[in-house]
């Protein structure tokens, strides 16, 4: 997620501005470990279907790519569209 | 008794708290609508690795609908600030 | 969720007293900001199926609308049914 | 040594830690109850805004069942308070 | 989830050993409380089909008690497999 | 000015986040990886307490395959760490 959407900074006295800014990138640490485990298990659950041994096959491990790039494609397409509904809504305040 | 503006250490505690449920939900928002729009759009069967044209109209249109379908409920809800 | 299912603050020193109160309310604010995202997540993916448009048609604005009065209705009613079950269990003791 | 039975800074801090999580766990399982009972109960056509009196018996046996399962699993789990 | 996993405190100085010890408890309490949660929302889910009574009749009772056995057992297994990659995993490093 | 190489406090603040982070990822790995193999591989039913022959392997199988995912996802990500 982009930083610029979790909010202005400029208006706080300097103290609070680092603290702030250390508050988001924890967050930011938070969401892309969540973002990469929820791609595994999405992506695991959408291609591993057999079990009939303990490794991936060729098969398996090309949907996994698929589905991760995919997912990592989607996944900026949304943020640009989703900034500019927030640009959007910001300046109609 | 003199009236004191300075905030007291637990405000404090409570505005950077605040702040911070606030961007929690933000990331939660875009996380939601994404994986949502992604259930909505996209051929699980993986046969390319682009997106195709079909999916990236229907991801536009999911996300300004879903977009729509926030601001509703939060009219509902009865705030009256936008969702972001 | 209704603030007197957190538990009881009266035994509790003054200064602890506040400071548990003020967990209380974050936890609040943080409760009702994943019930907002949740409650769109559902009534969006049960109500919105095409994605021919990029505005909501008036069937899908309906279908939100229900959706979401009727959750919180529901929401309610097994808030009631839940602080009952609670209280018996408390009184149980 | 002398016996110190004062609270520690640290103890202190597990003692509203274990608070903020017990409250946590609470929320949580209403919000379990709410989502799964919603899932079981209501009609998803959404053709009306209030509850039907289906619905209405519908939720409050979800309730009272899913109660019973949380004290069963409770007990399983060698838990012996109650689940709240 | 053992707390081996969740990494190597002896280097670290005392005082922090502590602060650290004192995280992990916290993070080990609310994933049992988790763990809880979601076990009755899953076997409740699984097994609980009609509401036509308000108590769980003898079969109801029966799936719920072998799916949470069934559940644990399943979960210490996959433990035990994770910690032999985790392992496995460390000491190629 | 002379160069501090002592942390700071907001320093320490951010390495203990960075661990409380990094630890909250092996929980929910663990979780998720739990949650989706008992997907995969145990009977709904739940006709017996105990996991049979064909459980048990499907669900070593399961893991194995999991932790490959995770590792080969975690290098198009670009991250060159292991998993854990």
């Amino acid at each position: 997620m982009d930083k610029s959407m979790l909010g202005d900074l400029d208006s706080l006295p300097e103290e609070d501005k680092l603290r702030m800014s250390a508050m988001i990138d924890q967050l930011q640490i938070r969401d892309s470990l969540r973002m990469y485990n929820s791609l595994v298990e999405r992506c695991f659950t959408d291609c591993v279907e057999n079990f009939r041994r303990k490794s991936l096959d060729k098969q398996e491990e090309t949907c996994v790519r698929r589905c991760a790039e995919k997912f990592l494609k989607h996944s900026m397409r949304v943020g640009m569209r989703f900034a500019e509904l927030n640009q959007g809504a910001a300046t109609q305040d | 008794m003199a009236a004191n503006n300075a905030p007291t250490e637990l405000d404090k505690e409570q505005i950077f708290g605040m702040a911070e449920k606030e961007m929690e939900y933000r990331v939660e928002l875009f996380n939601k609508l994404t994986s949502t729009c992604f259930n909505k759009c996209i051929d699980k069967r993986y046969k390319e690795t682009e997106l195709n044209m079909g999916e990236n109209s229907c991801i536009d249109r999911c996300v300004s609908k879903y977009w729509q379908v926030t601001n509703l409920i939060g009219q509902l809800l009865g705030s009256n600030r936008p969702p972001m």
